[in-house]
């Protein structure tokens, strides 16, 4: 799956986007963040707190209960700060 | 008709207000917004971050809504991205109706969704370094009345 | 600062945003709202009467009451008056804040209050004659509102 | 006192502005508008329905029950259609 991170996510976490391959037991956003925080000091800094961040799976706003696949794209950002 | 810009570049408010009026009688109302930067508590630049395609993708949504909603009969919307100093231009939001209430609304409906909605991040520079800026609670406040 | 002009001749909507935004970077949000003459119920043309003296007073006096309910940097009104035909501009109302609710509310509320109190009458041209126009309940509520 | 009369008023009236001395006994607009009403045809036209009246009293709006002087500007105009 295609991953993309923005603002501060970006810069703890030290890229934009890459690609994962995750077991499919990964079904969820929750599990895939549980996943993520195991690779690595950045990525743990990025996820800890749950309640600053958004995610949207194929570019809508989703929760973290939402069912994700292998063909998907998810993003974490902060919450917005358009305008 | 609606166009829906987002770009590094400056954009010029009375051009974007012309393209509103077509002078051919039928609108009666041009409502329009202009967001400029800031700079009297000392930010010295802001950078604009976006999420491509998601963003134009949420900013279409809420223009279809925005049509839905009220007798739209011309709508622009530019948001600018990247580096922007204190003065500068960073959004526009106009919408041409035939009453002036629609206009006005829908107006503010946009402008609230862009706020809170559409995947832009704020970070600006101060004399201490660069920080990202949170998200206010009044800004998820003001999208919730058109709920 | 404020500007108040009523007046025959039309106006440049560009310059009264440049007017508004000072480029200091203490200007946030402009809210604007232009009202056009419509013309797709077969109007010919409209003729906008006025009180002079009482004209300009009232509008002070909402344009006072908009400075105090709401942080205003800058504001501008015209109105015109006389014989105009569809697709010309008739009011034009402008509000700089600091902040986006302020420029939107503080704008709406002087338009509705241009609308049913500022001491102005429209005579209407159609095929059949000439008509003066009938205020309307709608406009009368929705001054309620800011009471 | 000074009258003024605007929009379908100073059409049925004939005149837009006009100068009148009225006994001490006309104290309001109300009984100004009895006193006009005596002056003719499109006086008595223009103030037959008060209710599609509005009345400013010294540029400010007032109502019918407002006292006047002889010093005072006094208009007569049906509801506002500004904007």
């Amino acid at each position: 799956m295609k991953l993309l991170y923005f603002a501060w996510l970006r810069q703890k976490i030290g890229v934009s986007e890459e690609e994962l391959s995750v077991p499919s037991s990964v079904a969820t956003v929750a599990a895939l963040i549980d996943c993520l925080k195991s690779r690595g000091a950045g990525y743990e800094a990025a996820f800890r707190d749950l309640k600053a961040l958004r995610v949207a799976v194929n570019q809508q706003h989703s929760r973290f209960d939402a069912a994700i696949g292998p063909n998907d794209e998810i993003a974490f950002f902060p919450p917005v700060t358009g305008g | 008709m609606s166009e829906i810009r987002i770009q590094a570049q400056d954009f010029d408010p009375s051009v974007e207000i012309a393209a509103l009026d077509d002078a051919s009688g039928s609108v009666g109302a041009i409502a329009t917004f202009i967001g400029l930067v800031r700079g009297d508590d000392g930010l010295i630049a802001m950078t604009l971050d976006h999420y491509p395609g998601m963003c134009e993708r949420e900013i279409a949504v809420h223009v279809a809504e925005a049509r839905k909603r009220w007798p739209i009969t011309g709508l622009r919307i530019v948001h600018r991205i990247g580096r922007l100093v204190p003065g500068e231009r960073i959004v526009f939001v106009g919408v041409a109706s035939s009453h002036r209430q629609a206009a006005f609304q829908a107006a503010q409906f946009l402008m609230d969704y862009l706020k809170t909605r559409a995947p832009f991040w704020k970070r600006e520079e101060r004399q201490g370094g660069e920080t990202w800026v949170e998200a206010k609670a009044a800004d998820d406040e003001s999208v919730k009345r058109w709920r």
